[in-house]
């Protein structure tokens, strides 16, 4: 009874199979991320700090693919501007699902310092992509993109896979 | 050389182009010219053995409100003096000669001044906007720009 | 022909052990890329003064697995522009060409796939194939990287090819046999039986003995070549060309390039290792020689000479390709023929 | 007949031998958001057409918005690698137009600092231009070091990268007390890591062969383009600010200015260009130790500034020698608290611009290396 229960509980990823499965697909995705290091300005540069040895980002199984294609999150480091808009977009469409967003820096957050008289930048990224974890400050600090980059591992192993429909209560 | 210098020599030679020196410490001396003339004045500024000014250092364009302005600071790398020379155009019709032939340098300077300030260099071999897309419409820098609401669906402000 | 492979002794001729001896390397591929893909994150940390992947598994090791349960898992796409079949076809074509080399790869005294006596003849051969597919697939992608990346691997496959199959030839001049089974059983005892120390015979051997150092030079250095490495890793140049021919390619697809370009790195590898540097023999004379140990000595071997790979790949820049041509035709070919002609007249002189 | 010549027209037309290619916005080598226009024809580039905007953040717009004090973070964002060099000569420039005497000892700070920002910027500079030449292991090394001079200006100002620490009159803070030690250490380190790389990428044959000859830029070319910074030094032109026009106190100091001399091929190529600058950081290293040496141990860090800072109606053009190049800046100063005008002279703006000029006829791979060793920031050409 109890393990037929287990099996059909909606509440437990469905099941102990699909569940582990589940848990383990999870796992994969958010240990081994590929980015797109979509570097714009200033942030760009503390995220090549980030890159080498005192804080090795590659810790995390992170590896950086130029190819928009083979990339699993993108991140946008430095101010968006209007001209520059439209080539975001064009690139988070090439990705491959899963696609993952990190906005790095207040000016991707939401404009930053540019917020009120920058005609030519855009007031955050999310104005035209989802964004996924933000990582604030101007720049963020090399523990910042650690902790973002912490965040984002999390958000992935908690995705739910099977039974999307039954665990967010749509009938 | 000295500014008042330059500004004699020029005279002697262009008399009714040259319009003032204003010297006005600690500001820079500047030398107010005839836009019509700009072209020769630069070309003999950077010809003539006792000038050698052939190093452009900046280009600028300015709205000075009835009038737009184009400043260029000039340096000479072998007799090591400066000078700064002014043009002013009235914003209807801001047409300055460009200067590109002289220094090369100005190439993207003039652009950038056309782009931001909207002045109209003529003689330039690809006057087109440099730092803004190349639909984006007004010149920003004027102090009556005011910001599109929109650009392809993005809000701008 | 005969007693090349232990399964036949053990399970007859049937279409289970064919089955069972084509899947051994096949794993073996699997996992050895898996491991490669560590040693490459590791040893490049290790150079560059930095940890490498250190959250998956303890001190990382499981870092390769997540890796393929994350590719398995992406999308793949096909480019509306690209020409579908061949975009879909070269990731196959290009694993095939890898992954068919091995079948006359000599394991171990016992085991070798299959031991046609033209081995060291269908290893070039099949090789080529890969020239094939990455052609296809820069093609197919319909990008411009995409197309210049294949254009330039293609060019350097093809100019590389030759000094590597002169240093081979110069063995089976030595061995006077194309079976790499053959070969590797000539180059029994001590390791200066080995081809890189003029083969087995008497004491004559050591005027061939620069040249064939020399040759085993021009051959790991062509090999270098072939699977598109640092320095010769222009097809794929990360600062010039994207990603090089695979570009476009996502998923699974481009895991195939991925564990192709490893299964390469091997299988010239393991080539140098047969001809050049005893094969699955022990370096010691007879201190652990046997079909078991075979099989250490001959991974050790090849492993090693993908690790000195990975070493160079993290320490050197890369050529232009007008550099990597004027190495390819009018340094390494020259030599590499000097070599084989100074081997031929001591043959026919022996 | 008529078929004929149809058809030698359709062959003229069929000219395709040349591909458009765009490198950029998004390419790992442009340094940013560059974008690039390229012909080639083959392999060899026939046509440039740099492309800039892509990260235009209205600087000009911003200042004449903002009070004088308030400009100086979005100053820290322009070149975003170097951002004490670049607060220097705006400071300079409002400091003359108030007529303000700084303290020496501010002084010393201020050449102190910006001349490790300029280590870091030359570090950053020749670590990038590895890259581009495919060694990743050396900008790693300089990476590595970097870390250690961010931490002592971050100690100062409390920012790891854009510091705002240099204020009209004065600086945001005084030293602290192991100052002297720290920068003498990271000296040390910085002289092994160079000693290192130079055996590892400098004088590497494949590195040599990759970028002797490239981009080969006249002096005349150069001063034409009023290019200026190493760029213009690697050609063999000796023109330093520091010792043309020498600026704060950089009379005081015995150090000399490295030129491109052709070593391994013809003067003003990528390799001069390159060694340029790491000679420059053995000279900065030198420029410190002295002002270590000189500087005053008590002292104010802030001269009597004005609270409200008002300079009067007047205009300065003030340069000084940043790591990149001259970096000016033109104030136009209408006694309010706010400037009428400022404009940014940028040095990479201006050095960038010579890039269709020079290489043209090289190859595809080398306008890489070439971009790189003009050591450009996008911040500070589209500003």
């Amino acid at each position: 009874m109890g393990l037929l229960n287990k099996l059909d509980d909606p509440y437990d990823g469905g099941g102990i199979i699909l569940g582990k499965v589940e848990e383990l697909l999870n796992w994969g995705r958010s240990k081994s991320d590929w980015y797109l290091h979509f570097g714009l300005a200033c942030c760009a540069i503390e995220f090549m700090a980030m890159n080498a040895s005192h804080f090795d980002f590659m810790r995390f199984g992170t590896i950086p693919r130029t190819s928009p294609r083979q990339a699993d999150f993108i991140m946008v480091t430095g101010t968006v501007t209007f001209k520059m808009a439209d080539r975001i977009k064009v690139l988070y469409e090439q990705m491959a699902e899963p696609k993952y967003v990190i906005s790095v820096g207040s000016c991707s957050n939401c404009g930053g310092p540019y917020w009120e008289h920058g005609y030519h930048v855009l007031k955050g990224v999310d104005k035209i992509i989802p964004v996924d974890v933000y990582i604030p400050g101007c720049p963020p600090r090399p523990e910042a993109f650690e902790e973002g980059m912490m965040k984002l591992q999390e958000k992935i192993s908690h995705q739910a896979i099977f039974n999307k429909r039954k665990r967010l209560g749509i009938e | 050389m000295l500014p008042n210098e330059i500004f004699e020599k020029l005279r002697s030679v262009y008399s009714d182009q040259i319009i003032e020196l204003i010297e006005n410490h600690p500001s820079d001396s500047f030398i107010t010219v005839n836009a019509s003339a700009l072209f020769e004045i630069c070309h003999s500024l950077r010809d003539e053995a006792f000038f050698m000014f052939d190093y452009l250092m900046s280009l600028t364009g300015m709205d000075l409100g009835e009038n737009l302005g184009v400043v260029y600071h000039l340096y000479s790398m072998q007799l090591k003096h400066k000078i700064v020379i002014k043009a002013f155009v009235p914003k209807e019709q801001p047409k300055v000669p460009s200067v590109e032939r002289i220094w090369r340098t100005a190439d993207w300077h003039e652009r950038e001044a056309y782009d931001l300030i909207g002045v109209n260099f003529e003689g330039h071999h690809n006057l087109i906007r440099i730092l803004l897309p190349y639909d984006w419409e007004g010149y920003p820098l004027r102090k009556d720009y005011t910001a599109p609401e929109m650009y392809h669906g993005m809000k701008v402000s | 022909m005969e007693n090349t492979n232990f399964l036949w002794d053990l399970m007859g001729k049937n279409i289970w052990s064919v089955l069972l001896v084509i899947s051994l390397p096949l794993m073996f591929v699997l996992v050895y890329a898996l491991i490669a893909i560590l040693a490459e994150l590791k040893i490049s940390a290790w150079i560059q003064e930095r940890l490498g992947p250190m959250r998956t598994g303890p001190w990382g090791i499981l870092q390769p697995v997540a890796e393929v349960v994350k590719l398995i898992q992406k999308e793949d796409i096909t480019p509306d522009q690209s020409s579908k079949l061949l975009y879909n076809l070269a990731p196959f074509i290009i694993f095939t060409g890898a992954y068919a080399a091995f079948a006359v790869i000599p394991f171990s005294e016992a085991f070798v796939p299959s031991g046609i006596d033209v081995g060291l003849f269908y290893v070039f051969a099949i090789g080529s194939i890969s020239a094939m597919g990455i052609v296809m697939g820069g093609w197919a992608s319909n990008n411009k990287y995409s197309l210049m990346g294949a254009m330039r691997a293609v060019s350097q496959l093809i100019s590389y090819e030759i000094p590597a199959a002169f240093a081979v030839l110069s063995v089976v001049v030595l061995a006077s046999s194309m079976n790499m089974q053959e070969i590797s059983k000539m180059q029994t005892g001590w390791f200066w039986n080995w081809f890189i120390f003029g083969g087995p015979g008497s004491i004559s051997k050591i005027w061939v003995i620069p040249f064939t150092v020399g040759l085993t030079l021009i051959y790991f250095i062509s090999s270098l070549a072939e699977t598109n490495r640092v320095p010769f890793d222009i097809p794929e140049g990360e600062s010039e060309l994207v990603a090089g021919f695979h570009t476009e390619y996502s998923g699974m697809k481009f895991a195939m390039f991925f564990f192709a370009e490893y299964a390469n790195m091997f299988v010239v590898a393991a080539i140098l290792t047969t001809i050049f540097l005893g094969g699955w023999n022990s370096p010691f004379g007879d201190f652990m020689q046997g079909p078991w140990w075979g099989v250490f000595w001959f991974i050790a071997k090849s492993f090693s000479v993908v690790l000195v790979q990975i070493w160079i790949r993290w320490t050197l820049p890369r050529f232009r390709v007008d550099q990597l041509m004027y190495v390819g035709w009018k340094v390494l070919l020259p030599l590499s023929f000097v070599c084989f002609i100074a081997i031929s007249l001591f043959v026919m002189l022996k | 007949m008529s078929e004929k010549k149809r058809l030698d027209l359709e062959y003229s037309q069929l000219d395709s031998d040349r591909m458009r290619l765009n490198v950029g916005p998004q390419h790992p080598s442009t340094h940013g958001v560059l974008r690039l226009e390229v012909e080639i024809d083959g392999e060899i580039v026939t046509e440039v057409i740099p492309h800039l905007g892509y990260l235009h953040r209205s600087f000009e717009k911003h200042c004449e918005k903002m009070t004088y004090p308030q400009i100086i973070p979005y100053i820290d964002r322009m070149d975003y690698i170097s951002a004490m060099n670049n607060e220097w000569p705006y400071v300079m420039a409002l400091e003359k137009m108030l007529d303000i005497k700084v303290p020496e000892k501010v002084e010393y700070i201020r050449v102190i600092v910006a001349e490790l920002n300029r280590i870091a910027n030359h570090q950053i500079a020749v670590a990038t231009f590895g890259l581009d030449a495919g060694a990743f292991t050396p900008f790693l090394f300089f990476f590595r070091d970097r870390e250690y001079i961010i931490w002592i200006l971050e100690k100062l100002s409390g920012a790891r990268l854009l510091y705002n620490y240099f204020r009209v009159g004065g600086l945001a803070g005084d030293t602290y007390p192991s100052f002297k030690e720290e920068c003498l250490n990271v000296i040390e380190k910085v002289r092994k890591t160079n000693a290192e790389v130079m055996d590892l990428l400098i004088y590497n044959r494949i590195f040599i062969q990759r970028t002797a000859n490239v981009g080969i830029l006249t002096p005349e070319v150069a001063v034409n383009y009023a290019c200026s910074g190493p760029v213009l030094r690697g050609s063999g032109l000796r023109y330093d600010l520091r010792k043309d026009e020498p600026y704060s106190i950089y009379d005081r100091f015995d150090f000399e200015v490295p030129v491109g001399k052709g070593e391994v091929g013809f003067v003003g190529d990528c390799w001069d260009r390159n060694i340029v600058r790491m000679q420059e950081m053995e000279q900065s290293c030198r420029i410190i130790e002295q002002a270590l040496a000189q500087m005053p141990e008590t002292g104010d860090v802030k001269a009597n500034v004005p609270k409200r800072i008002k300079p009067p109606k007047g205009e300065v053009y003030m340069r000084t020698e940043n790591p990149k190049g001259d970096l000016g800046f033109y104030i136009v100063s209408n006694g309010t608290d706010k400037p009428e005008r400022l404009k940014a002279r940028g040095t990479s703006f201006v050095n960038l611009s010579v890039i269709p000029e020079i290489s043209k006829g090289y190859m595809f791979a080398d306008l890489i290396l070439i971009l790189g060793s003009i050591d450009i920031v996008l911040g500070e050409v589209d500003r």
